[in-house]
C-alpha cells in the first residue's frame, strides 16, 4: 500500500462521509454544508488521478460557485429549521434499495469487466497547457457550444428569476 | 366530339371525382343560400349518375375481364397506382351508388341546418363509395374504403337522431377496427408478392403471393394456417361492414341514429361494400381459403337470416324501454337478414348462388333505400318511428301505404318483385350444396313476411288514430325518390335480366377461379 | 486554416442561427418593437434554413476533428429543426402565454435550442453529444417555465429540470463506462472496440440501459415517459409543441445514430442491422414500444385537458416510431423519419388550435372546444384533419406514415406488435374523435363568439393543414426526400 | 275457333300465344288502369275491371269449345327463356291443357259473376275502385297460376295469389281483425309455401334444373329420381313438400287456421277467392303435379284430405255465423277433393273441384246478398227470411243440396265419384279404412250444417225485427250471378243427365265434360260395386243429416241446447274449434315471442354489450347457465364491455402519474433495475 | 494486493457516490436537496471520465470531458435555482411533495 494508496482511501472518505451526510441527514443545511467536504474529496481524487487542472477547476467551480449558490438558495428559504425541512425517514427505504440493487450491479460490473487498461507511465504535469491546446483543436467546438450553454443558461436563469 | 371522347376515356374518373368537383363548388357557395346548394349537389350527383348510365351503356356485357381501365402510377416508390376499371360486378355497385346518391339528394331536403356541411360530407361520401368500387389497387381501395368512414361519422354524428353521438362513434369504431385488420392483410400481401404490388388483379395471379412459414413466440404458423389466418383477418374486415354476425351490432344503432339520406346510403351501399369486397378481394386472391372457408361462410350466412328476422320481429313484440318497436331499426335488423343471403349465395360456388348472391346486393340496395325513405317520409311528419305509435294510416295516406307496401312486400320476397328472384337464385344455387343450411334458411322467408306484414298491420291497418287525421300524404318531392327505386323494383321483378346480364359473365369467370380451388 | 473554413461552412447553420440568437436581443434593445425582433428570427432562420440547403453540396464528411458529421441525416434533421422553429415563433406570436416584452426572449431560448438540437444530430462524439443534449435539455427547462407567474409553468420547468438532469446523469454514467470501455470518445470507435471484444452481455445491458435512459427521456419512451405529460400540461402551449416535436425528434435522431453505430452493426446485406452479439436491444426496444403506444393511449382516454391529452398522444405517438426503430432495417428509419415529418405538421397543428382556443379561452379545456365547427369552421375543420391524421385516417398524411411503419414490421414479420399497433390505432380514434365530437357533434351556446384569428394564424393553419392532406394524397417526393437522407453513417 | 278469331284481327302473331297473353293480361290492364286512375273513372272504374274479366271469360269460353271439339289429347305449350345465366337457366311460359282450360272457364266464369255481383255489393265503399284493383290482379294471378308451365312460374304467382288474397281480406282493414286475418292468412300460407319452396329446391336439385312440368314428369317415369333422405325417398320428401303449399293454400289441417278468419274481407271475394278459386289451388296444384306423387306421398295427401274433411266439418256444427260455416264447409270440401286426389281419383277430385267451384260460390254469394240484407253475419238474428229474398232463397237451397250431395244436384255427381273411389281404395287396402270412413262422416256432417244454416236462415221467426224489416231482396248485379251459378250447381249441367248419374247422360262422352277432358284414355275402372256402396252410403248419411237438422233447427223437437248440453265437452271442443288456434297462439305465437323477446335481449345485452362491449368469454357461458338475462347480477357483471374495460384501463392506468416527480424517477430506476434483475435471471 | 488502488477502486467510488446521489434525488424532499443529489452524480461521473483517461484512453479526453460536466452542472445549477426561487415566490414552497398539481 503506498502513500498513495493513503490518500485514496482518505480522499475517499472524505468524499463519502459527507456525500452520506448530504443525503441522509434531515436538515438541509447540514447537508449543503456536509457537500463542502465531498466537492473537496473530488477534488482530491482528482490529484490523485493527475489530473491537476481539473482538481483546480473542481474546487473553484464547485465550491466556489455550485456550492455558495446552492447554500443561498438554503438561506433564502425561510424556516431552514422547521419541520417542513425535515425529512421522514420511510421515504428513504425505496430509494435505498433500488440504489443498492443498483450499486450491486455496477460493483460487478466494475469487478468482472477486462478494463483495458493500457496505462504505462504517468501523464506529466502539469495539464493545463495540454488541455487548452486541446480545447482550442479538437475540442473547439464543445468550447464553443458551452459558451452557447452557458450564455443561454444564464439568460435563462435571468428571466426566470426576474420579477416582473 | 373530342370531349366526349375524352369523358369516355376517363369514364370511371369522372364518375368518381364528379361528387368532389361538386364538393369543390359547395364550398365555394355561400353557406346561407341553402336551395342553392342543394341543387349544385343534386346537378353534380345527377351528372355523375348519367355518367354511370353512360358506362352501362357502353358496357361490353359478354366481357368477364375488366373495362374502362385507367392505369397511372401514383407512388411508384411503394408501387401504387391510380387504377381503376369496371367489370360485371363493381357496374351494378356504381349503378346503385350513384343512382341513390341522387335521389338522396332529394330525402336530404329535410335537413335545414349545417346544409353545406352536410352536403359537402354527402358529396365526399359519394365519391368514396364509387371509388371503392372502382379501385383495382389495393391501397386505392383501402384510401377510399377509409375516405367513407370520415363522413359517415359526422352524417350520423351531426344530423343524426337523439344517441347520434354514441352511434357515430360505435360507427367509427367498428369499422376502424375492421379496416386496421385489413391493412395489415393489404401490407402482407403487399411484401409476399413478388414482385411486391398492391395490383388486385396481380396478386390474384397463381403463384404470385409466396407466403412463408411463420413463427411468433414459438407458434409456429405453416404457410397453409398463415393464409387462413390472413383470410380472417381480410374477412372479419369485410365482415363487420357487411355486417355478418357477431360483428353486426353497430348497424341497427347506426341506422336507427343516422337522418334518412344516410340511412338510405347505408343499407343500400356501405352495406355492399362488405360483401363487395369479399368477392373483389378475398374471393380471388385466397380461393383455397375461400373454399375452405365457405361452409363457415353460409354458416354465418344462415344465422344473419335467422337471426337477422327475429330481431327485427323482437320489434315488434319488445316494448320500447327495452329497445325494441321501432320501425328503423326493424328495417335494419332486416338488412341483416338480407345480407345473410348474399353471404349464402356467395359461400356455395354455383352460377346461380353467386349470380343471386349479386343481385340479390343490388335489390336489396333498392328495397330497403326504399323502405329507408318511406320511413323518413313519415318521421319528417310526426318525429317518431314508434311502430306502436301510428295505426290506421292506410286510411290517411293511401298512396304512401302502396308504397310502403310494395317496399315491404318487395323486401320480404314477393315474386314479382325483384328481391325474390335474388333469394330464389341464392336457394337455388345453395340447396345443391348444402340443403340443410338452405332449408333452415327457408325459415327466414316466413319470419320476414311474419314481421314485415305485423309492421304494416300496425302502421297502417285499423282505425285511424286520431292524432293523425291531418298527416299529409307524400308530396312531390318524396315520390320523386320512391317512384325511380319502386319501378325498378318492379321492372327487375319480371325482367332481371338487364342486371344478370351485367354481371354474369365476370361471375361466371370469378367461379371458374373458384371452382379450380 | 483552410479546413477552419470548411469547417465554419459547414456549421454555417448554426452559426447563423448563432448570429441570429444574438441580433434578436439587439433589435430588441435598440427598436423595443416586436414585430422587428419576430422577424429578425424568422429571417434568421430562414437564412439558416437556406445555409442548410446550401452545404448539401459538400460531400457526406466529418468536421471539427472528428466531433461533428455532415452527412444527409443530420442535414434533413437541421432542416426539420428549423422549420419547426420557424413554425414555434409562427404560434408564439400574439400567443396570450408569451407575453408581449418578452418575446425577444423567448425566440432566444428557443433558438438556443435550435442550436443544440442541430448540432447533436450531427454528433459523432461522446463529448459533443453530451454537451449538445445538455444544451437542449438546459434551455428548454428554462422555456418550459416561461409562464413564471404560472405556478403549472414553474411546475413543468422543475419537474423537466429534475428528471432531465438524472437522466442526463444516468446517461452520463452510461456514457462513462462506455468510454472506460473502449478508451475513446468517437462513437465509430467505440463501436469498433465494442464489436470485437468479448463483453459480459450483462455489463453490455447496463450500458445499453442507462444510456437509454438519457434518449428514453428525450424520446419520452416507457418507463421514461412520466415526465412528458406534466411538462407538456404545463409548459406554455407554443413551448410545449415544440416539446412534442422538435427536441423529440432530435431524441429519436441521436437515438438511431447512437444505436445504430455504437450498439449495432451492419449485417452484410444493403440497408440492414445486426445487434451486438447477445445484447437484443431490438426486443427490448419493441417491448417498450408495444408498452409505449398503449399507455399513452389508454392515459389519453380520460383526459380534460386538450394539451394534456395531446401530450399523451405525443407519447403514444413515439410508441410508433420505436416500431421502426427495432426493425433494425433502412424501411424501418425512413419510416421514422417519414413519420416524424408528418407527425410534426400533425400534431403542431394540434397543438396550435389548442393555443388558438385557449387565446380566448385562457385554458386548454376540451370543453372549451364545444361548438367550434360552427362558430369557427376553419379552425375546427383543421383541427378534426390533424385529429383523423393523428388516428391514422386516409387520406391523411398520419396513415401513410402508419403504413410504412407497419409494412417495415410486416417486412420483418414482428407481427405482434403490429396487432398492439393497430389495436392502439382504434383505442386512440376513441379520444381524438372526443375532440372532434366537441367541435362538431355539440351545438354551440349562444354565447360563443367565432374566434378571432389575425391573418397571420390563418396562414399559419393554412401552411399546417395542407401538407397534412398534401402528403396524404401525393408523398413520393416526401418519401424520396427521406429515404435519401437516411445516409448517417460515414465509414472513417 | 279461338284461332280464327285472333288470325283476323292479329294476323301477324301467333295466334295462341296472343290469346293466352290477352286471357292473361286483360285483367292485370283492368289492375293497372283501376290502381292509377280508378277513382276518378266513370262510376269508380268498375266497368273496367268488368269488361276485362268479361274479355278473358270470353276467351276461355271459346278455347274450351275449341279444346270439346278438339278432344282430350290437347295440348299447347310455348316458353321463353326468362334468366338466362351460364349453365342455368329458368323459363318462362304457358302451358295450355284440358286441365289449365277447365281451370281457366271456372277462374273466369267465377270472377266475372262475383265482379258483377260487387258491383252491387260493394257499391257504398269508400275504397270502391281500389276493391275492383284487387279482384282483377287477383284474377291476373289466379290465371297466371293455371298457365303457368313450370313450377317456378307457378310459385310466382301462387304467392302473387296470396298477395291478393291479404289485400282483400285485409280490405277493410279500419277492422283490427280484418288487418289480423289478412296478415294470418299471408303467412301461414307462406309457411306452407316454403314447404313448397323446398319441393322445388329438392325437385330442381335432383333433376339438374329441371322445373317443367312434362320433364320433371319423364324424368321420374324414367326412374331418375334417385336419393334418400332419412330413409324417405327423395321422391315422396318433394311430394309432400309441394304438398304442403297446398296444403297451407287450401287450407288443409294443420294450417286451415288461415280461411275462416279470412272471412273477414267483403263477403264476394269470400265467394271467390276463399271459395272457389284460390283455394283450389292447392288441389289443382296437387292434380297438375299428379304423375309426381309417389303413392306414399299420394297416401299423405289422402290422411290429410279426408282428416281435413271430417275435422272441418265437425267445426262447422257449432257455428253462428254464416260465412264462417260456409268457410268451415268449404276446408271440409277441399279435404274431400284432396283425399279424392290421395287415393288416385284424379278425375273426381278435379271435377269436384268444378262442381264445387259453382256452388260454393253461390251459396257464398247467396250469404253476401243475405250478409247484405240484414247487415249481420249471425245466424242467430235471421230467420224466416224466405219470403223477403225468394231469389236468394232458392239458389242457397239449389246450392245446399248441390253441397249436400243430393241426387239432381252437382255435388252429389262429383263427391260421389271420390267417395266411390275412396271406398275402393279402402277395399283394395283395408289398413287405410279410415279415409273413406272420414269421407262418409264428413258427408253426413255436411248434409246436418248445411240444412242447420238454411233453417236458421231461412225459416222459422224472424229473431232480429229491426233488421228483418230492412230486409229486402238483392238488386240484379248480385241476384244474376246467383241464378247462374245455381243453374250451374245442377247435375245435369255437368252429366248431361237430370240425375246426375254419368251412365244415364243424353248426349254421349262429351255432355259429361269434365270426365270426357280429364279421364286418361287408359285409366282402368274401379269395381261398381264399390261405387254403388259408396252411393248409398252417402245417401244415407246425407239424409241423417238432413233429418237432425230438420228436427232439431226446423220442429225442433230436439233441443239444440240440451244436445249441447249432454255433450258439453265435445261442444265446447267444436265451439273452440278443436282449440287449434288456442294451440298456435301458445304452441307457435307465444313461444315465438319468447324466442324473438329472447334473442332480441340477446343482442342487446351480450353480443352487443359482451362480445363487443365486453369481455365475453367469462361472462357468457355465466349468463348462458343462468338463462336469465334480466339477472341483476349478471347485468351489472356484464354491462361494461371491452370499451368500457379499456376505458376503466385507461382510467386506472393515468393514476400511475401521480403528479410527484420522485416518483417518477422511481418507475424509470425501477424499470432498469427491474430489467437488469430480469436479465440476470434468464 | 487488494488494497493497491487501481482504476477499480476509483469506479467503485463513483458507484457509491452516483448510488448516493441518485438516492438523494429520489429521496430528498426539498428541492434544493435534490440539486444536491444531482451535483453527486455529476461529481462521480466526473470521476469516472477522469480515472478512465487516466487508466484506459491514456489522453485528455476524458479530463476534458470532466471539464464540460463542470460548466453543465454549474448551468443546471443556475437555472434550476432560478427556477426554485420562481417557485418558492409564488407557492412559498419548496417542497417537492407540494409540487403535484400536475397529475394523471
Amino acid at each position: 500500500m503506498t502513500a498513495q494508496d493513503v490518500f485514496f482511501y482518505i480522499f475517499a472518505l472524505i468524499t463519502l462521509v459527507p456525500a452520506f451526510v448530504c443525503v441522509f441527514h434531515p436538515n438541509i443545511l447540514y447537508a449543503g454544508l456536509s457537500l463542502f467536504g465531498s466537492f473537496f474529496g473530488v477534488a482530491g481524487i482528482y490529484v490523485l488521478l493527475g489530473a491537476d487542472f481539473i482538481a483546480a477547476t473542481q474546487v473553484l467551480i464547485y465550491v466556489g460557485g455550485i456550492l455558495v449558490l446552492i447554500l443561498f438558495a438554503v438561506m433564502l428559504s425561510k424556516n431552514i429549521y422547521g419541520a417542513k425541512f425535515q425529512d421522514e425517514k420511510k421515504k428513504k427505504i425505496l430509494p435505498g434499495l433500488l440504489g443498492l440493487i443498483l450499486l450491486g450491479f455496477l460493483v460487478k460490473f466494475i469487478l468482472t469487466t477486462p478494463w483495458n487498461m493500457t496505462l504505462t507511465d504517468e501523464a506529466p504535469l502539469p495539464t493545463v497547457s495540454r488541455l487548452g491546446d486541446l480545447l482550442l483543436t479538437d475540442y473547439l467546438l464543445p468550447f464553443e457550444l458551452a459558451s452557447i450553454l452557458l450564455l443561454a443558461a444564464l439568460i435563462g436563469a435571468i428571466i426566470l428569476a426576474r420579477s416582473k | 366530339m373530342t370531349y366526349l371522347g375524352f369523358i369516355r376515356e376517363h369514364l370511371l374518373t369522372w364518375i368518381v371525382f364528379l361528387p368532389v368537383v361538386g364538393m369543390a363548388v359547395v364550398l365555394f357557395l355561400p353557406k346561407e343560400k341553402a336551395g342553392l346548394i342543394r341543387w349544385t349537389s343534386a346537378f353534380f350527383t345527377l351528372l355523375s349518375f348519367l355518367a354511370s348510365l353512360e358506362l352501362c351503356w357502353a358496357f361490353d356485357r359478354s366481357e368477364a375481364g375488366l373495362q374502362f381501365v385507367e392505369k397511372m402510377a401514383w407512388i411508384p416508390t411503394f408501387n401504387i397506382h391510380y387504377y381503376v376499371g369496371c367489370d360485371g360486378l363493381s357496374i351494378t355497385m356504381i349503378l346503385l351508388t350513384t343512382l341513390l346518391s341522387f335521389l338522396c339528394i332529394f330525402a336530404s331536403w329535410s335537413i335545414k341546418e349545417g346544409v353545406k356541411g352536410y352536403f359537402l360530407m354527402f358529396l365526399l361520401l359519394e365519391a368514396g363509395m364509387l371509388g371503392v368500387f372502382v379501385s383495382l389497387d389495393f391501397f386505392l381501395f383501402y384510401v377510399f374504403w377509409e375516405l367513407m368512414l370520415l363522413p359517415m361519422y359526422f352524417l350520423i354524428g351531426i344530423w343524426g337522431g337523439p344517441k347520434k353521438e354514441y352511434a357515430a362513434i360505435k360507427f367509427f369504431l367498428y369499422t376502424l377496427f375492421g379496416s386496421v385488420l385489413m391493412l395489415v392483410v393489404m401490407l402482407a400481401f403487399y411484401f409476399y408478392s413478388e414482385p411486391h404490388t398492391f395490383d388486385l388483379l396481380e396478386l390474384a395471379r397463381p403463384q404470385i403471393l409466396k407466403i412463408k412459414d411463420l413463427n411468433i413466440f414459438g407458434i409456429a404458423l405453416t404457410i397453409v394456417e398463415f393464409r387462413r389466418v390472413l383470410f380472417i383477418l381480410l374477412f372479419i374486415g369485410f365482415a363487420i361492414k357487411v355486417p355478418i354476425f357477431p360483428f353486426h351490432t353497430w348497424l341497427p344503432l347506426a341506422h336507427v341514429e343516422a337522418p334518412t339520406p344516410v340511412s338510405v346510403i347505408l343499407a343500400g351501399v356501405l352495406l355492399k361494400m362488405g360483401a363487395y369486397g369479399l368477392l373483389r378481394i378475398s374471393f380471388p386472391i385466397l380461393p383455397q381459403e375461400t373454399y375452405w372457408f365457405s361452409y363457415a361462410l353460409a354458416l354465418l350466412g344462415l344465422v344473419n337470416i335467422i337471426y337477422g328476422a327475429f330481431c327485427a320481429m323482437a320489434q315488434i313484440t319488445l316494448p320500447q324501454d327495452r329497445g325494441g318497436n321501432d320501425w328503423k331499426k326493424l328495417i335494419a335488423y332486416s338488412s341483416i337478414n338480407h345480407m345473410g343471403y348474399v353471404l349464402l349465395g356467395m359461400a356455395v360456388f354455383t352460377t346461380e348462388g353467386i349470380n343471386g348472391a349479386v343481385f340479390q346486393m343490388f335489390n336489396h340496395g333498392l328495397t330497403t333505400a326504399m323502405l329507408f325513405l318511406l320511413v323518413g317520409v313519415v318521421y319528417d311528419r310526426v318525429h317518431h318511428r314508434k311502430l306502436d305509435g301510428f295505426g290506421g294510416l292506410g286510411v290517411q295516406v293511401p298512396i304512401y301505404t302502396g308504397l310502403v307496401a310494395l317496399a315491404s312486400f318487395a323486401s320480404l320476397g314477393l315474386p314479382g318483385l325483384s328481391s325474390f328472384i335474388s333469394e330464389a337464385l341464392v336457394f337455388l344455387g345453395s340447396f345443391k350444396v348444402y340443403p340443410s343450411i338452405t332449408i333452415l334458411a327457408t325459415l327466414g322467408i316466413v319470419i320476414n313476411a311474419a314481421f314485415f306484414l305485423w309492421a304494416l298491420q300496425k302502421i297502417f291497418l285499423g282505425p285511424l288514430n286520431a292524432q293523425y287525421k291531418n298527416l299529409a300524404e307524400v308530396n312531390f318531392r318524396e315520390l320523386f325518390t320512391l317512384v325511380p327505386l319502386s319501378v325498378l323494383i318492379l321492372f327487375f321483378g319480371v325482367y332481371p335480366m338487364p342486371v344478370l346480364n351485367l354481371m354474369k359473365a365476370t361471375l361466371d369467370r370469378l367461379l371458374t377461379l373458384l371452382q379450380a380451388a | 486554416m483552410e479546413s477552419l473554413s470548411l469547417n465554419l461552412a459547414l456549421y454555417s447553420p448554426e452559426i447563423i442561427l448563432s448570429i441570429t440568437l444574438g441580433f434578436v436581443l439587439i433589435v430588441q434593445m435598440i427598436s423595443q418593437s416586436r414585430l422587428f425582433t419576430f422577424l429578425t428570427a424568422l429571417v434568421g432562420l430562414m437564412v439558416s434554413a437556406g445555409a442548410t440547403l446550401a452545404i448539401k453540396s459538400f460531400s457526406p464528411q466529418f468536421f471539427f476533428a472528428n466531433q461533428l458529421s455532415h452527412d444527409p441525416f443530420s442535414l434533413f434533421f437541421k432542416l426539420f429543426f428549423i422549420i419547426a422553429t420557424f413554425f414555434t415563433f409562427l404560434f408564439s406570436y400574439r400567443s396570450y402565454e408569451i407575453d408581449e416584452e418578452r418575446g425577444a426572449e423567448f425566440y432566444l431560448l428557443t433558438l438556443a435550442v435550435t442550436i443544440g438540437m442541430c448540432t447533436l444530430v450531427a454528433s459523432i462524439n461522446l463529448l459533443t453529444l453530451y454537451l449538445s443534449l445538455e444544451l437542449v435539455s438546459i434551455v428548454s427547462y428554462a422555456l418550459a417555465g416561461f409562464r413564471k407567474e404560472h405556478p403549472a409553468s414553474n411546475e413543468a420547468a422543475i419537474k423537466y429540470l429534475l428528471y432531465g438532469a438524472f437522466a442526463s446523469g444516468t446517461m452520463l454514467w452510461g456514457l462513462s463506462l462506455l468510454y472506460g470501455f473502449t478508451g475513446s470518445l468517437n462513437i465509430y470507435s467505440i463501436n469498433a472496440t465494442l464489436s470485437t471484444a468479448s463483453l459480459n452481455p450483462l455489463a453490455l445491458y447496463s450500458m445499453v440501459l442507462m444510456v437509454l435512459f438519457g434518449f428514453g427521456f428525450k424520446i419520452t419512451s416507457v418507463p421514461f415517459h412520466m415526465w412528458a405529460p406534466d411538462v407538456y400540461h404545463g409548459a406554455p402551449t407554443p413551448t410545449a409543441a415544440f416539446f412534442t416535436v422538435a427536441p423529440k425528434a432530435a431524441g429519436f435522431a441521436i437515438f438511431i445514430r447512437f444505436f445504430y453505430s455504437v450498439f449495432a452493426n451492419n449485417s452484410g446485406l444493403p440497408d440492414q442491422w445486426i445487434t451486438l452479439p447477445h445484447v437484443d436491444w431490438a426486443f427490448l426496444m419493441a417491448i417498450l414500444s408495444a408498452v409505449t403506444m398503449t399507455l399513452g393511449n389508454l392515459s389519453a382516454l380520460w383526459q380534460k385537458n386538450a394539451k394534456r391529452m395531446l401530450a399523451y398522444s405525443s407519447i403514444a405517438h413515439a410508441g410508433y416510431m420505436l416500431m421502426g426503430f427495432i426493425v433494425l432495417s433502412k424501411e424501418g428509419l425512413v419510416s421514422i423519419l417519414f413519420y416524424l415529418v408528418v407527425y410534426f405538421f400533425m400534431n403542431f397543428g394540434a397543438f396550435f388550435v389548442v393555443g388558438l382556443l385557449a387565446n380566448k379561452t385562457k385554458n386548454e379545456d376540451i370543453s372549451g372546444f364545444k361548438g367550434l365547427g360552427w362558430t369557427s369552421p376553419l379552425v375546427a375543420f383543421s383541427m378534426a384533419v390533424f385529429l383523423f391524421s393523428l388516428t391514422g385516417i386516409p387520406p391523411f398524411a398520419g396513415f401513410i406514415g402508419k403504413v410504412y411503419l407497419f409494412s417495415a414490421l410486416v417486412q420483418k414479420e414482428i407481427y405482434w406488435l403490429l396487432v398492439v399497433a393497430i389495436l392502439n390505432t382504434v383505442i386512440s380514434l376513441y379520444y381524438y374523435t372526443y375532440i372532434v365530437r366537441e367541435m362538431f357533434l355539440v351545438k354551440p351556446v349562444n354565447s360563443d363568439k367565432a374566434l378571432v384569428l389575425s391573418p397571420l394564424h390563418v396562414f399559419t393553419l393554412i401552411l399546417l393543414v395542407i401538407p397534412t392532406f398534401i402528403f396524404g394524397l401525393y408523398w413520393e417526393p416526401l418519401f424520396k426526400y427521406v429515404s435519401n437522407s437516411l445516409q448517417f453513417i460515414v465509414i472513417p | 275457333m279461338l284461332e280464327s278469331l285472333f288470325l283476323k284481327f292479329l294476323p301477324s302473331l301467333d295466334p295462341m300465344t296472343s290469346a293466352m297473353v290477352m286471357l292473361l293480361g286483360m285483367p292485370l290492364l283492368g289492375f293497372v288502369i283501376q290502381i292509377f286512375i280508378g277513382k276518378r273513372l266513370f262510376r269508380g272504374g268498375d266497368w273496367v275491371s268488368v269488361g276485362t274479366i268479361f274479355v278473358s271469360f270470353a276467351l276461355s269460353v271459346l278455347l274450351f269449345i275449341d279444346l270439346l271439339s278438339s278432344g282430350p289429347q290437347f295440348q299447347w305449350t310455348t316458353s321463353w327463356t326468362w334468366i338466362d345465366l351460364p349453365h342455368f337457366q329458368l323459363t318462362m311460359g304457358i302451358l295450355v291443357d284440358p286441365v289449365t282450360i277447365l281451370m281457366l272457364l271456372v277462374i273466369t266464369t267465377v270472377s266475372f259473376l262475383v265482379f258483377l255481383y260487387s258491383i252491387g255489393y260493394m257499391h257504398e265503399d269508400p275504397r270502391y275502385s281500389r276493391y275492383f284493383a284487387y279482384l282483377s290482379f287477383f284474377s291476373f294471378s289466379m290465371i297466371g297460376l293455371v298457365l303457368a308451365d313450370n313450377l317456378f312460374a307457378l310459385y310466382i304467382f301462387w304467392e302473387l295469389v296470396g298477395l291478393a288474397s291479404y289485400l282483400l281480406i285485409s280490405f277493410w282493414f279500419e277492422k283490427p281483425e280484418a288487418a289480423e286475418a289478412g296478415k294470418k292468412a299471408f303467412i301461414v300460407t307462406r309457411i306452407g309455401d316454403v314447404g313448397m319452396f323446398i319441393g322445388i329446391l329438392i325437385i330442381f336439385f335432383e333433376t339438374n334444373g329441371l322445373l317443367h312440368f312434362d320433364s320433371i314428369f319423364s324424368y321420374v317415369a324414367k326412374g331418375q329420381f334417385g336419393g334418400e333422405f332419412l330413409g324417405i325417398s327423395l321422391l315422396t320428401l318433394a311430394g309432400i313438400c309441394i304438398f304442403l303449399g297446398a296444403v297451407g293454400k287450401s287450407a288443409q289441417f294443420p294450417l286451415h287456421i288461415w280461411l275462416p278468419d279470412a272471412m273477414e274481407g267483403p263477403t264476394p271475394v269470400s265467394a271467390l277467392i276463399h271459395a272457389a278459386t284460390m283455394v283450389a289451388a292447392g288441389v289443382y296444384l296437387v292434380t297438375r303435379m299428379f304423375p309426381f306423387f309417389t303413392p306414399e306421398a299420394r297416401t299423405v295427401i289422402a290422411y290429410t284430405g279426408s282428416f281435413t274433411a271430417i275435422f272441418a266439418a265437425t267445426m262447422a256444427l257449432t257455428h253462428n255465423d254464416i260465412k264462417k260455416v260456409l268457410a268451415y264447409s268449404t276446408i271440409s270440401q277441399l279435404g274431400i277433393m284432396m283425399m279424392g286426389l290421395g287415393v288416385g281419383a284424379y278425375v273426381a277430385g278435379f271435377f269436384h273441384l268444378v262442381t264445387h267451384a259453382a256452388f260454393k260460390a253461390c251459396l257464398f254469394l247467396c250469404a253476401g246478398s243475405v250478409i247484405h240484407a240484414l247487415h249481420t253475419q249471425d245466424m242467430r238474428e235471421m230467420g224466416g227470411i224466405r219470403k223477403k229474398m225468394p231469389i236468394t232463397f232458392t239458389t242457397m237451397g239449389v246450392a245446399t243440396l248441390a253441397l249436400s250431395g243430393i241426387p239432381f244436384f252437382s255435388g252429389f255427381v262429383s263427391k260421389d265419384l271420390i267417395l266411390g273411389e275412396s271406398l275402393s281404395f279402402a277395399m283394395e287396402n283395408p289398413s287405410h279404412f279410415l279415409i273413406p270412413l272420414f269421407g262418409f262422416l264428413s258427408t253426413g256432417l255436411t248434409a246436418f250444417y248445411m240444412f242447420r244454416l238454411i233453417f236458421m236462415t231461412f225459416y222459422g221467426e224472424p229473431r232480429d225485427s229491426k233488421k228483418f224489416d230492412h230486409a229486402h231482396e238483392s238488386p240484379w248485379v248480385m241476384t244474376l250471378p246467383l241464378i247462374i251459378l245455381s243453374l250451374c250447381s245442377l247435375a245435369i249441367f255437368f252429366t248431361g243427365s237430370p240425375l246426375g248419374l254419368g251412365e244415364l247422360s243424353l248426349w254421349g262422352e262429351k255432355s259429361q265434360w269434365v270426365k270426357y277432358l280429364l279421364e286418361p284414355p287408359s285409366s282402368s275402372e274401379h269395381p261398381t260395386s264399390a261405387h254403388l256402396y259408396a252411393l248409398i252410403l252417402s245417401l244415407t248419411m246425407a239424409g241423417c243429416g238432413i233429418l237432425f237438422a230438420y228436427l232439431i233447427y226446423y220442429k225442433q223437437t230436439l233441443s239444440s241446447e240440451k244436445i249441447a248440453e249432454k255433450f258439453k265437452c265435445i261442444y265446447k271442443t267444436l265451439t273452440h274449434l278443436y282449440w287449434i288456434d288456442e294451440l298456435y297462439e301458445w304452441a307457435v305465437i307465444h313461444n315465438l315471442l319468447r324466442l324473438n323477446t329472447l334473442l332480441a335481449h340477446f343482442d342487446n345485452r351480450v353480443i352487443d354489450q359482451v362480445l363487443v362491449d365486453g369481455w365475453a368469454p367469462i361472462t357468457i357461458s355465466t349468463s348462458t347457465n343462468s338463462g336469465d338475462f334480466d339477472n341483476r347480477a349478471i347485468d351489472q357483471m356484464l354491462v361494461d364491455g371491452t370499451g368500457k374495460v379499456v376505458r376503466a384501463s385507461g382510467k386506472e392506468v393515468r393514476k400511475i402519474q401521480t403528479g410527484k416527480i420522485q416518483q417518477y424517477l422511481l418507475v424509470g430506476l425501477g424499470a432498469v433495475c427491474g430489467i437488469l434483475i430480469l436479465l440476470t435471471l434468464v | 494486493m487488494m488494497f493497491a488502488v487501481d482504476l477499480r477502486h476509483y469506479l467503485v467510488l463513483s458507484a457509491i457516490l452516483f448510488v448516493l446521489g441518485i438516492i438523494g434525488i429520489l429521496s430528498r424532499k426539498n428541492s434544493v436537496g435534490i440539486l444536491m443529489g444531482i451535483e453527486l452524480v455529476m461529481n462521480s461521473a466526473g470521476i469516472n471520465f477522469v480515472a478512465f483517461s487516466k487508466y484506459v484512453a491514456a489522453d485528455l479526453s476524458g479530463q476534458i470531458f470532466a471539464l464540460f460536466i463542470f460548466v453543465i452542472a454549474a448551468s443546471e445549477v443556475v437555472i434550476a435555482l432560478a427556477i426554485i426561487l420562481r417557485i418558492y415566490q409564488n407557492k412559498t414552497t419548496v417542497d417537492i411533495e407540494d409540487i403535484k398539481d400536475l397529475k394523471c
